[in-house]
């Protein structure tokens, strides 16, 4: 087989496995699994990026993914200690709009995907996209590059700011007084939901 | 940027990955692991005798790595509470199948790497982050306490010096102007990494040391978890879990030795000895600095590692850079 | 044809994602949703780089910027899940059908 | 028999020690016996070494490690001082009725050890079922709306692991935490003690002091002789100065050497206990030396610097400070039983101090104890030291009638340790340097605050 066409196979393959992968994510009743699977999902499609000769964006997403999904399994399982799994439940909501949803906006991209006629320019095998990704990072669109990079700062500011302790007026869990979860029961800090409140939880993991 | 002149002169081109026929690539890779792996566990045993003050018969030092795999792989393997099966076998493969990656990406001599592609340095970096998702799974899976706590710690850990081994890594490929190993390489004819940027080398070995949960960075698998993520591994599974772990720490001598010792570069021995003497050296210096250095805490590595490491990697990146101006 | 296959892969991803982020109550779950479907335009914008834009550096930078924002989204969606369950005690939709105050 | 059989019979012996009652001084030499590893987890383990006399209460944990050895596995019994066993435990006689095939073998017996090991992969000799069989893990397959243990909510036990409760955890968060027991026979602490705590990640939460299962039975006597010996001794009789300062040092070092060993240096560990093994005063420059290295250890000070501080106001609810100890002194409490004791008065003694009472102090203070108890055993000659006054013991001051030092340090560990990341409560609790055979010396019913029930199934099990 030449090299073409087992790149053609591979990315059958990898295309495919990138969709299941996808599906599993909401049908597993493991918050680790769910995690893992779409990272599985990721680097499938990363590999599909590098196929296509965008060899160094296909490799910082998997790069990145495997970072991101690790630090979202952790979390996950920092909420809810047990390593094995919680009681399963049914974990969704208006599930028949969401499904109809998610045909919908299949159909109309795949319809889309297939009707349409794109110009056939493929890229050219002998280029070098890295460097060129380079080259336009830090030439011509600069400032693109440059507005990406304090975005991701600001972000940062303003993550470890929300998620932090100590917010702008003091500690986070004096005197702002959080509503209670149930409408009933009194307003202020010491009438926070019970620990064992039950919608706390518990059916991923 | 490479040119075009650059490649011509790398001798190497992704050709050399060899669709047809794999397995001379996988055989040569799959031999550089092993190699590796058993030489790690004799420097393991002979540093150990030597800072205990104990005697070491040569027999028990070539053979004993052989007679403990062959004793491990003798005792059964037993199973915990609902573990998951598949991920916990996984886990070791991944591993190994990672530290293959890195493997291949380096020319282990002249004109010799399996697949020297264009953004090795980028596929290195991705493959490391997945050794991370390894263990993490390996801790996850046996549905235990503290091979779970184990995974906990490893990533509180690699997050941290993720970020110092990227900028690394960056760093040596400046002059290079490439991200391919073999070019990298290259640029080191005549003045190696480790004398153009002092602060490269070890920044990567303890980032290095972390990856494969060895010595003071031994967060993983410690005595203090009772074995950590392989806590409840016996037989095969604890045998096919050591050796993953001593795969990706031949990974990183090797890559080391490559990105930062010049590799293949030496005066008259050939390039492929140049390049195992150099893989030994850093082997020998990460064994000893476990057998030295105590295991760290936690709380401290993580201060360390982003108040002093990710400045000192970032320092290196700009001094390097400037060089390159 | 090669082309259509990957489009229409990306649209699967993309319909998967559009499902879970609807139809999951946990916010992390919610998240992965979303990384799905920047996940599929990310497939779609290189697929169409690579087979149909003659490999112009200007494609890849958009698959860049879907990056960006997936780093965004991801680190904002944590620090929000973190502060909302540190004055709430809620990790998931429903238990914040009260948003104010 | 096959090449990898053959292979296998020639590996280092993996082994995991239980420290029975007096067992202590025997699992050194364990350690430093030639062709033998200890290992982490029973898991990695082929023979199981039982060290001294088993009580009630350790006779079922010890099972368990036994059936968790993935096999081909067999028990080694060590006795220790060849004193009967049945002066009021009779965790042996269960032990040797639970495990038809347990060898005894004299303690330290390297032979004995390998010619188990070499039969047992041979096929020479055979192997048992798991001994507790009859006893399952809590029941959770089949039980539930989905068979998998939980019910409800957030009752039962999901797949066999009970619910995680919440629990604030130190960034402000309420955070999910695993109730568990640890211990009496996990390896990085000390044999005997067991926790009762909560699991945030690797935080801990809320520790309780589970049963001494030293003393498993009320009314029963103190077992096993203890690792104290010379210094519990000399409150009665005569002993010469030197002879109980170089236990001390030996006392000293081999804690030394364990400490080590948790901290990732099992080979520096082995080397220091094999010199405490055979220390005598003419090794006093080479615990100097020691210490000196040690006190320059910058991965050693950073593993231990800060953690679990156990100051002046930590330990004075507890008298500590006013009883003395190393780990009074290195709280900068510099009280010694040596001060007024007449056989040291011609000795130039002066109380070694530390300050900050952390376990980097608290190391620091041993290892400069063991080198000035050599130093004080070159000076004293021939002296005797004759009884009367309390006698200073390596944990603290010994005197008949005053409560052992074990007994009041452990009870340092609920505040030390809450809120501790699991590395720093094993180095924590290391530090303490506890010994619970001690602890069970004058333990009565009321000198343990919290005595949770779940654990003494094992002593129920007994006739």
């Amino acid at each position: 087989m030449s090299r073409p066409e087992l790149a053609g196979v591979a990315m059958w393959i990898l295309g495919g496995s990138s969709v299941v992968a996808a599906w599993r994510v909401f049908r597993t009743d493991s918050m680790v699994r769910a995690a893992y699977w779409l990272l599985a999902s990721f680097v499938a499609v990363g590999m599909v990026m590098v196929l296509l000769q965008a060899r160094f964006l296909g490799l910082v997403l998997v790069l990145m993914m495997a970072g991101e999904m690790t630090i979202m399994a952790a979390f996950m399982v920092m909420f809810m200690m047990n390593p094995a799994g919680l009681n399963p439940m049914s974990m969704v909501h208006q599930h028949t709009t969401a499904k109809v949803a998610g045909v919908v906006a299949f159909a109309g991209l795949a319809f889309v995907g297939v009707a349409a006629d794109f110009p056939d320019r493929p890229v050219d095998a002998a280029s070098e996209p890295t460097a060129e990704l380079g080259e336009e990072l830090l030439g011509d669109s600069m400032l693109i590059f440059e507005t990406a990079g304090v975005t991701l700062l600001a972000t940062m500011i303003g993550a470890i700011a929300i998620a932090g302790k100590r917010g702008r007026f003091g500690n986070a869990q004096e005197g702002s007084a959080p509503p209670p979860v149930d409408p009933d029961a009194p307003a202020g800090p010491d009438a926070r939901p019970s620990p064992m409140h039950g919608g706390h939880g518990g059916m991923h993991h | 940027m490479a040119t075009d002149a650059d490649r011509d002169v790398d001798g190497i081109d992704e050709d050399a990955v060899s669709w047809s026929d794999p397995l001379p690539a996988v055989l040569l890779v799959g031999a550089v692991l092993v190699a590796g792996a058993y030489a790690t566990s004799v420097l393991d045993t002979a540093a150990a005798h030597l800072v205990a003050g104990r005697r070491l018969r040569l027999g028990e030092l070539v053979l004993g790595p052989w007679r403990e795999a062959a004793l491990l792989a003798h005792m059964r393997r037993s199973t915990t509470e609902r573990p998951d099966v598949q991920t916990w076998a996984l886990a070791p493969a991944l591993l190994a199948g990672m530290a293959a990656v890195a493997v291949a990406t380096v020319p282990l001599a002249p004109g010799v790497a399996v697949a020297d592609v264009a953004d090795g340095i980028v596929l290195f970096g991705a493959a490391m982050a997945l050794v991370m998702v390894g263990v993490y799974l390996h801790g996850w899976s046996s549905n235990s306490v503290f091979p779970l706590v184990g995974g906990y710690r490893f990533v509180a850990l690699a997050l941290s010096y993720e970020m110092p081994l990227a900028l690394v890594l960056i760093a040596a490929a400046l002059p290079a102007e490439s991200l391919s190993v073999g070019a990298i390489v290259e640029s080191q004819q005549g003045l190696w990494n480790v004398v153009r940027q002092p602060l490269g080398l070890p920044l990567f070995l303890v980032a290095g040391m972390g990856l494969a949960s060895w010595g003071p960075l031994g967060m993983s698998d410690g005595t203090d978890l009772a074995g950590g993520t392989s806590a409840e591994s016996s037989g095969g599974a604890r045998l096919v879990w050591a050796l993953a772990r001593r795969f990706v720490l031949v990974a990183v001598a090797v890559t080391g030795a490559a990105v930062f010792l010049g590799g293949w570069h030496g005066p008259v021995l050939a390039g492929g000895l140049w390049m195992a003497l150099k893989t030994l050296v850093l082997l020998a210096v990460l064994v000893g600095v476990g057998h030295r250095v105590a295991r760290i805490r936690l709380e401290r590595f993580v201060v360390v590692a982003w108040a002093v490491l990710i400045p000192l990697a970032l320092i290196d990146v700009f001094v390097s850079g400037a060089l390159v101006l | 044809m090669e082309l259509q296959l990957l489009l229409v892969v990306s649209a699967a991803l993309f319909g998967i994602g559009v499902y879970g982020a609807l139809s999951q109550q946990t916010f992390v779950m919610i998240m992965m949703g979303i990384e799905l479907m920047l996940n599929g335009a990310m497939l779609a914008a290189v697929a169409l780089w690579a087979m149909s834009g003659a490999g112009a550096p200007k494609g890849q930078l958009l698959t860049v910027i879907v990056m960006t924002v997936m780093a965004v989204e991801a680190a904002l969606g944590f620090a929000l899940v973190i502060g909302i369950f540190r004055t709430r005690q809620a990790d998931m939709t429903e238990m914040l059908e009260q948003l104010k105050g | 028999m096959g090449l990898l059989t053959s292979a296998a019979s020639r590996a280092e012996v993996p082994v995991f020690p239980v420290v029975g009652a007096g067992g202590r001084e025997a699992a050194e030499a364990l350690w430093l016996l030639p062709g033998v590893r200890m290992v982490d987890t029973p898991r990695a383990a082929a023979v199981l070494v039982v060290i001294g006399r088993l009580t009630r209460a350790l006779l079922q944990p010890v099972l368990l490690v036994h059936d968790q050895m993935p096999g081909p596995r067999a028990t080694l019994w060590w006795p220790v001082d060849g004193r009967p066993a049945d002066d009021g435990t009779d965790g042996d006689e269960g032990l040797l009725a639970a495990l038809p095939d347990v060898v005894t073998t004299t303690a330290g017996d390297a032979a004995g050890l390998r010619a188990v090991f070499a039969d047992l992969l041979a096929g020479r000799r055979p192997w048992g079922p798991p001994a507790l069989a009859d006893i399952e893990s809590p029941r959770w397959r089949g039980v539930g709306p989905y068979g998998h243990g939980g019910e409800g909510m957030m009752g039962g036990v999901p797949y066999g692991r009970p619910f995680a409760e919440m629990a604030q955890d130190p960034d402000g968060l309420m955070l999910d935490q695993l109730p568990l027991q640890i211990g009496p026979l996990f390896p990085a602490l000390p044999p005997g003690l067991v926790l009762h705590l909560g699991l945030q990640g690797d935080v801990i939460r809320g520790v309780t002091l589970g049963d001494n299962p030293y003393r498993s039975w009320p009314g029963d006597p103190p077992v096993g002789p203890l690792d104290s010996v010379p210094f519990l001794d000399a409150r009665t009789s005569p002993t010469t100065v030197a002879a109980l300062e170089v236990a001390r040092a030996r006392h000293h070092l081999r804690w030394l050497a364990r400490t080590l060993r948790l901290h990732g240096l099992d080979a520096r560990g082995r080397r220091i206990a094999a010199l405490a093994g055979g220390l005598s005063a003419t090794d006093r420059p080479a615990v100097e030396a020691l210490a000196r290295r040690l006190g320059r250890d910058r991965g050693l000070a950073g593993a231990t610097a800060g953690v679990g501080v156990a100051d002046q106001a930590t330990l004075e609810p507890l008298g500590i400070e006013l009883a003395g100890g190393p780990v009074a002194r290195a709280a900068g409490v510099a009280i010694d039983a040596r001060t007024d004791d007449p056989a040291y008065a011609g000795l130039d003694f002066e109380p070694v101090v530390h300050h900050g009472g952390d376990a980097r102090a608290r190391l620091r203070q041993r290892v400069a104890e063991a080198a000035q108890a050599l130093a004080l055993a070159e000076r004293a000659g021939d002296a005797v030291r004759s009884p009367g006054p309390p006698v200073e013991g390596p944990r603290g001051p010994l005197a008949p009638g005053r409560t052992m030092p074990s007994s009041s340090l452990i009870h340092l560990l609920p505040t030390l340790l809450d809120g501790q990341e699991w590395g720093d409560a094993v180095t924590t609790v290391a530090s303490l340097d506890l010994d619970l055979e001690e602890a069970a010396v004058d333990q009565s019913a009321t000198a343990w605050p919290q005595t949770p029930t779940g654990t003494s199934t094992a002593s129920t099990r007994t006739p």
